[in-house]
């Protein structure tokens, strides 16, 4: 019978029937269903195994805390593993699969382990497995790892997109329920900027599911037009669904917004990462129930009290047929009078205070008396009670008492404080958030009418506070709902097991055994019985296993403790903190001004940082990549190549300090370099290492640009900043980036300087006499088009940069091309940059790695004695000093055939002596750049090695074990080509 | 985090890059005897004070400044915020 | 007790009535230690056992300010390797790493030492150079290390996003002797261990200074009083520079906060450990089944072990940058860890200018792979005056002559370690 | 004479874009230029701004407009100031120079950023998405300009009028931020 167990009422639209199935059962529920209560509509109680002794399990409770019933929901990429039943909203066509069992979920054959469970009690698996040793990661693991996890993810990457966004309020309420509404109200009409968010997809919260006269409306109706009234406020923003996870420094407080049927029709993103700046936030986020520790309490059938009043007040759903109460405060009560009000055979009370009835009801009365025991596997049929008496029984619905939800208290370091009237903990006063109040249950004000009252107060005074109006208004009125409780943690269970994490299977024994093992800390205990670290993060669990610690330990539940809170509140899907970071989305990306040029080459692009650059331009019946590279070297060498050069760092410096400021961050001397002039600078960190390096060019007087490298851009602008304003704020000097002002593009080759005398206008003169080596000046190209010329060579050869503003980049390009025409001019890419600068011994990224000083990289010439400099003081300290100091030189392969069957370099190898063996105390250096050199004809490579400098002419060899290949070379100069320099003064 | 910039109001602190102690501003004069001792003490040794602690914030996605922020490292509460600059010249720096 | 799988059936058949604490909860002695540690986490734990166990020092006292483990051995990502650059470092994780391999024989524990392997991915010709060299360093040390280029990656983990990746998988540094331990189990594993040699573990027993007469420390002053000791050693990562200034002494430390997560429990889904050699991100999955990872440090001092948002998003956004069926995984849990981070990114076991006074600390974010060659060598220290030949490198006063151990080459910036 | 003549090209080639009620364009044909303030010249300038142009130095956070409303000068830092103007020559620098003040150092900043004007009602609901600035409209009024970080790329935000924003991002993130305010605008419509 389709809904058999739907009774009249509720908070449903029947007019909207969906069909879902569960294990492929095709079944129906109503919009406003969880996929829960739609699932006890059809007397479907079995929903899932525990984790450990795969027992059978059952609906719990209603709301996020849920340990029992998760799921599998949606099929192939879709498929969510370990969903909480009870806050999924029922969709259309939704499916969903029970899981961590091994056959049908009736006949789980993992269900052995609970009859062996006597074995596998808490920690044991510390105590075995141990031999033999290989067996671990062969046998023992595997198939421990095999049955523990919960759900299965697809292994196909989520099809879902997710997003983030930034709010700002002047006041957060977190939970919109009684308190949280009344709260709202008043905040609003204050002016504050308001944002009220709830996690359930239906503001109102336990208005929703109990019975509640508010200003003479029914609950639900008070919270709906209060809801609808506030959605009216220009300054009130409404988020539902939305769960405020976690309190972060200073106001911030980050919130998931689920809106995954929205994303199922529309393509829109499944959550939103809010990140919600607030001055002040209050939070109503209510309690959660507890249960009481008795033998065989997870049976299916078993409810917490206030999820079978939920079912029956908000979804009209009867969670049996004849049901009992098993409740140590007046709450229980509460629940017989909701199900008999609607017409639920309640058979029996079992109160274990002894105490007069709460409310009259018509069912059997045991006060004083406990549930010992229950019976029947796959769903309960009878309890059994402290007087001997059994009664048949389908639902059982326990209370042990609310827990404040007061988790985001905690989140900054807080603890709770026990509240022995309450028998549970609340909000403690130290390391609470700064500017976050709590009102309601959450605060441990368990009477309705009190919370309404607090939540207003809060309201009124946080908005105060803020120097928002006072505000006539008056907090609701309602019935007060007096809330008495006597702490039961546990009922002797005998040789039955009581459970007090559901899901992780740990049970009183496991608790009684850890402390026997000295493991009495709160978090010990946590530890070792992986007590509160289920999915449900303990929210059933934690506060239960604290009494049962503290009675067992005959200590007070002060001195035993509780366990920290940490964000999330509940958990958060990984997709959503990444948001839209993933993919090719994972980093922005930088372009050149030349990329749609060089696409139409068919360049093959390499990331550089966030940079894409082009590597090398393959040219038709170019098939492997060296063919490509050593093209471009020769032809650049041989007569002339352009190299798209922007991504390095570029940044004017202007003011009449300048070349003092320089002075002080470069290890050479700036002071007297002449206008028109560049020059070559070696930057270190304070602490003697290389930190960068580029060429600084002065355009006049007080006018200077300086290139970095490309990698090291954002990092010495940063570092020069800090010089300027932090150790020498009075220097006039003033910094701009314009790495992406100028296209900047490398000429070099033989043939550069006639080249560009085709684009450079007339008027300026670069002749080898008027424009020498290492000149720099601003000139026009293409008809009066600014630009700035530098006579600079990485590549060894006579070469220029040559920049021009950035809207012509792509257009100068094109115009260098088609002047080269008639010299050949070809392109080139990175890896020919590479191999030219390696040919020439330049130090570049490999060398300049952070661990090298100027000394080792063959630069202690540049040092200049005369001057403080950052990084010179400590760059004097003894070990950078020692000649034995790994140094930068060259390698020559002995074999100049070496390497040439293989696809790789030397780069990377370790140096050893001819007869040193391959060993940590033999490792003299290793080779940090190597290419294969068209000009010569063989590989060649930079390295360093110990005092490098003076060995020159000595083999040692190259050892890669990683790569299997040994090669002698030998030592040389790093300069391998043109070692005197004479091309680039021509 | 936010900081609250001294000239710009509060600011997510995604802005902004971190540095270290504010003592990096008091870099020791090359020419002093101890000058060694100095700029060993200088660059690597730390109060790392458990409780306000003085630091150097740089402002990079924002207006480029360098900032002090007296900020407790226990609680992260941020009791001041400074422009580095000025707090420089304050402790005499100067060219 | 040893334990066993007989020894569980026969507790269990006795109805657990024989079982006995794991440790002894000891009160300080009245007439003090010889040795005195400080620090009831990994590290100090460890060191305490070889103590007893390698230089028969048994009058030992191990002084806990909360219970033990409750500091970063409890609160890590479980990774352990010896996959180190430098001559300073890769033998001395090489040594932790054989110390993991045989630990759980020896302290009769099973603290789930899993070789599953470890492996880094590459996505840069520059990376892939100084992953060689690195693997170099591993393979001259006898760490072992394989050099995998993309189309092994891609066979091992047909899950990695090699096709629409903003920076590509190039290959990967794996090393197979790699993996993960269960955090908790290393601390009761030492304790027991050591308990049982004679150490007293003193839980709840705060140091709160030190008595130092004549430059010289003869003991320390505690929640718990006064504890005469002649040797004091100090192993508080995370709290050194506070524990040290009671001394007087000034550190080349910051405190930063690691954060690290971990999922709900999934049936297995990562066979190992994968880093992301791009991005900041790495990642295993616990025995459990939840995937257990971290990324950067949050940059900012600071005691509190918490972190922010902004690391969280970006760790996670490295995760779904390589693993981008993850996406609807839930984060479970997250939380810092406060790590001692040196100006070099090396640690420190050396003896301070006090007499009879010692540190260790300084492990950055690398402590836990080093908890027992810490303790091993350490002790050694403690013994005999003399460095262990394998941490011979860390010296507290080495930036004095510039002998740093900067495996990433970023200088005397902490939070860049 | 050379043989040889280059054209400019806007960063995204001029692109329009409408969504529904939300309008996306690149910003082409205006110039910007740094002005950078020795600290000892602060207030001279400040009077050569006025004479020449009635045009003040605004406070943090702020702009200002000159008397004939066509420049219009950011103040993102302290000591620099950004001139914004409608003008479509290579020499802005000493253009705007020339008619602001000599004693400020100019540095040409044009072609390092590209600017996209996102406007229309809902304009906003697109920006949360990406934007950790305040944007209430009695918050970010007209006329305010941050510096920030949009979706990790630096970012400057100008509100040029009611319901409508001018971004400047440096100019290779082109692609980067306008992909971004796209899916923002998609993800909110």
């Amino acid at each position: 019978m389709s809904q058999e167990n739907r009774i009249k009422g509720g908070l449903i639209d029947r007019e909207k029937s969906f069909n879902f199935t569960f294990n492929g059962e095709v079944l129906q529920g109503y919009d406003g269903d969880t996929l829960a209560s739609a699932l006890l509509a059809n007397n479907k109680h079995l929903v899932g195994r525990s984790f450990k002794y795969h027992r059978p399990r059952g609906i719990l409770t209603a709301g996020s805390q849920e340990p029992n019933a998760i799921m599998e929901i949606g099929t192939g990429a879709y498929k969510d593993p370990n969903t909480r039943a009870t806050i999924t909203r029922l969709y259309d066509g939704l499916e969903a699969n029970s899981q961590n069992h091994r056959g049908p979920l009736k006949f789980d054959f993992m269900a052995i382990n609970d009859f062996l469970s006597t074995f596998l009690t808490a920690g044991f698996y510390y105590k075995t497995f141990m031999w033999p040793k290989s067996f671990w990661e062969r046998f023992y693991e595997p198939v421990i790892r095999n049955s523990a996890g919960l759900g299965r993810i697809s292994m196909l990457e989520d099809p879902d997109t997710y997003d983030k966004g930034f709010r700002y309020c002047d006041i957060l309420i977190i939970g919109a329920g009684a308190t949280g509404i009344s709260a709202a109200l008043v905040a609003a009409e204050s002016g504050a900027k308001v944002i009220l968010a709830d996690e359930d997809f239906l503001m109102g919260g336990r208005l929703n599911t109990e019975h509640n006269e508010i200003d003479n409306i029914k609950g639900n109706e008070w919270a709906k037009q209060m809801i609808a009234k506030l959605a009216t406020m220009k300054n009130v923003t409404l988020m539902s669904d939305t769960t405020v996870f976690g309190i972060y420094d200073h106001g911030i407080y980050g919130a998931i917004e689920n809106r995954y049927l929205e994303a199922r029709n529309n393509n829109k993103p499944r959550q939103v990462n809010w990140r919600i700046y607030a001055k002040r936030a209050i939070l109503c986020t209510g309690a959660t129930e507890r249960p009481i520790a008795f033998a065989n309490n997870d049976r299916p059938g078993i409810m917490l009290s206030g999820a079978v009043r939920t079912y029956v007040n908000r979804f009209a759903v009867a969670p049996g047929k004849r049901v009992s109460i098993y409740t140590n405060n007046d709450e229980g009560w509460r629940t017989a009078k909701d199900l008999t009000d609607k017409g639920v055979n309640v058979v029996a009370i079992v109160d274990s205070r002894d105490i007069e009835p709460v409310l009259p009801i018509d069912a059997e009365i045991f006060v004083g008396t406990d549930v010992v025991n229950t019976k029947s596997r796959m769903a309960i049929s009878a309890i059994k009670l402290s007087n001997g008496k059994t009664i048949q029984t389908d639902n059982l619905a326990v209370s042990g008492g609310w827990n404040p939800n007061l988790h985001l208290t905690c989140h900054h370091g807080g603890s709770p404080i026990w509240n022995q009237y309450l028998a549970t903990f609340v909000p403690g006063n130290s390391k609470t958030p700064a500017g976050l109040f709590v009102a309601g249950r959450a605060n441990g004000t368990m009477d309705i009418c009190d919370a309404i009252i607090e939540g207003h107060k809060t309201g009124l005074n946080v908005s105060k506070e803020l120097g928002f109006k006072d505000v006539n208004l008056k907090p609701a009125s309602t019935d007060s709902k007096p809330y008495n409780i006597t702490a039961r943690w546990s009922v002797d269970s005998g040789k039955d097991r009581a459970w007090v994490d559901f899901q992780n299977d740990v049970t009183v024994k496991d608790i009684i055994l850890a402390n026997k093992e000295g493991f009495n800390s709160v978090e010990h205990v946590k530890r070792y019985t992986t007590l509160g670290m289920a999915t449900d993060q303990g929210k059933t669990s934690s506060v239960l296993g604290v009494g049962i610690i503290a009675e067992n330990l005959s200590k007070s539940i002060d001195d035993t403790g509780t366990t920290v809170f940490r964000p999330p509140y509940s958990p958060v899907a990984i997709g959503a903190f990444a948001g839209r970071r993933r993919g090719k989305e994972f980093s922005p990306t930088r372009f050149t001004p030349t990329h749609s040029w060089a696409d139409e080459q068919n360049a093959i692009f390499v990331e550089v940082g966030m940079w894409y650059r082009s590597q090398w331009f393959p040219k038709k019946g170019e098939t492997f990549w060296r063919d490509s590279v050593d093209r471009e070297v020769i032809q650049t060498r041989k007569s002339v190549g352009i190299c798209d050069v922007t991504t390095l760092g570029k940044i004017d410096l202007k003011g009449e300090d300048v070349s003092e400021f320089l002075n002080k961050i470069y290890v050479n001397a700036f002071a007297k370099l002449p206008v028109g002039k560049t020059r070559y600078g070696l930057m270190l960190r304070e602490d003697g290492m290389a930190m960068d390096d580029g060429t600084t060019a002065r355009l006049s007087e007080n006018h200077f640009v300086m290139t970095t490298t490309t990698a090291n851009a954002v990092n010495v602008y940063r570092h020069m900043q800090f010089c300027h304003q932090c150790l020498w704020p009075d220097l006039d000097v003033h910094m701009i980036s314009v790495t992406e002002q100028y296209a900047q593009y490398a000429v070099a080759g033989p043939n550069s300087r006639k080249l560009l005398q085709k684009v450079v206008d007339p008027e300026f003169n670069i002749s080898n006499e008027a424009f020498p080596f290492m000149g720099a000046g601003e000139i026009t190209v293409c008809n009066g088009i600014p630009a700035r010329l530098f006579r600079i060579s990485f590549s060894g050869e006579l070469a220029y940069e040559v920049a021009v503003q950035t809207r012509y980049g792509d257009s100068f390009m094109r115009a260098l091309m088609q002047a080269g025409e008639e010299f050949d001019v070809i392109p080139y890419g990175t890896e020919a940059l590479g191999v030219m600068r390696i040919e020439k011994g330049h130090a570049a990224g490999p060398e300049l790695n952070g661990q090298t000083s100027a000394y080792d990289l063959g630069m202690g010439g540049l040092v200049s004695g005369k001057k403080d400099f950052i990084g010179y003081t400590l760059g004097l300290r003894e070990d950078l000093q020692k000649s034995d100091r790994m140094q930068m030189v060259g390698f020559k392969p002995v074999d100049k055939n070496a390497l040439l069957n293989k696809d790789h370099s030397l780069a990377g190898a370790h140096l050893i002596s001819l007869d040193g063996s391959p060993t940590t105390e033999d490792d003299e250096g290793w080779i940090s750049s190597s290419v294969y050199s068209p000009t010569l004809g063989h590989y060649i490579g930079l390295g360093f090695i110990k005092n490098g400098l003076k060995r020159k002419g000595e083999i040692v060899k190259a050892v890669d074990l990683a790569r299997d290949s040994e090669v002698e070379v030998k030592i040389c100069s790093p300069h391998f080509f043109d070692p005197e320099g004479k091309r680039l003064y021509v | 985090m936010i900081i609250n910039h001294p000239l710009l109001g509060p600011r997510d602190s995604e802005e902004f890059v971190y540095l270290g102690s504010a003592e990096l501003i008091n870099r020791p004069d090359w020419q002093n005897e101890t000058a060694p001792e100095d700029f060993h003490n200088y660059q690597y040794i730390r109060e790392n004070i458990a409780g306000e602690n003085r630091e150097l914030w740089y402002h990079e996605q924002g207006d480029q400044s360098w900032l002090v922020v007296t900020r407790n490292t226990l609680t992260h509460e941020i009791s001041k915020v400074e422009l580095a600059t000025e707090v420089a010249k304050k402790m005499g720096r100067t060219k | 007790m040893g334990y066993s799988a007989f020894q569980i059936l026969k507790d269990a058949l006795s109805g657990y009535k024989g079982l006995k604490p794991a440790w002894r909860d000891a009160e300080p002695k009245d007439g003090g230690y010889d040795i005195v540690i400080i620090g009831g986490g990994g590290h100090g734990l460890a060191t305490a056992y070889y103590l007893a166990k390698k230089h028969n020092i048994t009058n030992v006292a191990v002084l806990e300010k909360g219970w033990i483990g409750s500091g970063n051995v409890g609160r890590n990502t479980t990774i352990i390797r010896s996959n180190y650059l430098l001559k300073g470092n890769e033998p001395f994780y090489e040594l932790s790493m054989q110390l993991w391999e045989n630990l759980e024989q020896e302290l009769n524990y099973n603290a789930m030492v899993s070789q599953r392997g470890i492996m880094n991915l590459i996505h840069t010709d520059a990376q892939r150079d100084a992953f060689i060299r690195r693997a170099n360093s591993m393979l001259f040390a006898g760490a072992g290390a394989e050099y995998l280029n993309a189309d092994d990656v891609k066979d091992r983990y047909p899950f990695l996003d090699m096709k629409n990746a903003r920076f590509p998988i190039k290959g990967a540094l794996a090393q197979p002797r790699g993996g993960t331990v269960r955090h908790d189990a290393v601390a009761w594993g030492y304790a027991r261990a050591a308990s049982d040699l004679g150490v007293d573990i003193i839980q709840n027993c705060e140091v709160t200074g030190f008595s130092i007469e004549n430059d010289k420390c003869v003991g320390v002053k505690t929640t718990k009083g006064d504890i005469k000791a002649n040797r004091v050693g100090s192993c508080v990562a995370g709290s050194s520079s506070r524990v040290m200034a009671n001394a007087g002494i000034k550190l080349p430390i910051e405190s930063h906060v690691l954060q690290a997560f971990v999922t709900e429990g999934l049936k297995p889904v990562l066979g190992n450990v994968i880093t992301f050699g791009a991005g900041h991100f790495y990642c295993s999955q616990s025995n459990k089944g939840g995937l257990v990872f971290g990324g950067d440090i949050d940059a900012y001092n600071t005691y509190a072990q918490r972190g922010n948002l902004p690391v969280v998003e970006d760790v996670c956004s490295g995760g779904m940058a390589i693993m981008p069926m993850i996406g609807r995984v839930r984060v479970l849990r997250t939380w810092g860890g406060i790590m001692d981070m040196s100006m070099d990114g090396s640690p420190f076991i050396d003896k301070t200018p006090i007499k009879e006074l010692f540190f260790n600390g300084g492990w950055c974010y690398g402590g836990f792979k080093a908890t027992p060659a810490s303790g091993y060598c350490y002790a050694h220290l403690l013994a005999t005056d003399n460095h262990h030949e394998v941490a011979n490198a860390y010296r507290l006063d080495r930036f004095k002559y510039g002998a740093m151990i900067d495996e990433k080459g970023v200088g005397a910036q902490p939070n860049l370690h | 004479m050379s043989n040889y003549n280059i054209t400019k090209k806007p960063a995204l080639g001029g692109i329009k874009h409408e969504f529904n009620d939300v309008f996306v364009a690149e910003v082409t044909d205006h110039s910007l230029v740094m002005m950078a303030m020795p600290q000892k010249k602060i207030d001279e300038i400040a009077k050569e701004l006025n004479d020449n142009q009635e045009l003040s130095i605004p406070s943090m956070g702020k702009s200002s407009k000159s008397k004939d409303n066509l420049i219009t000068l950011w103040r993102l830092q302290k000591n620099q100031v950004m001139a914004y103007f409608p003008y479509e020559n290579h020499d802005a620098e000493s253009y705007i120079s020339k008619k602001l003040s000599t004693k400020a150092y100019y540095t040409d900043q044009s072609d390092a950023f590209s600017m996209i004007n996102i406007s229309g009602k809902n304009a906003y609901l697109a920006l949360e998405r990406i934007c950790p600035i305040d944007l209430d409209t009695n918050v970010f009024v007209v006329g305010s300009v941050a510096r920030t970080i949009m979706e990790h790329i630096g970012t400057i935000i100008y509100k040029n009028d009611t319901d409508s924003f001018i971004l400047l991002v440096m100019r290779s993130f082109s692609k980067s931020i306008m992909h971004a305010i796209e899916v923002s605008i998609k993800n909110t419509q």
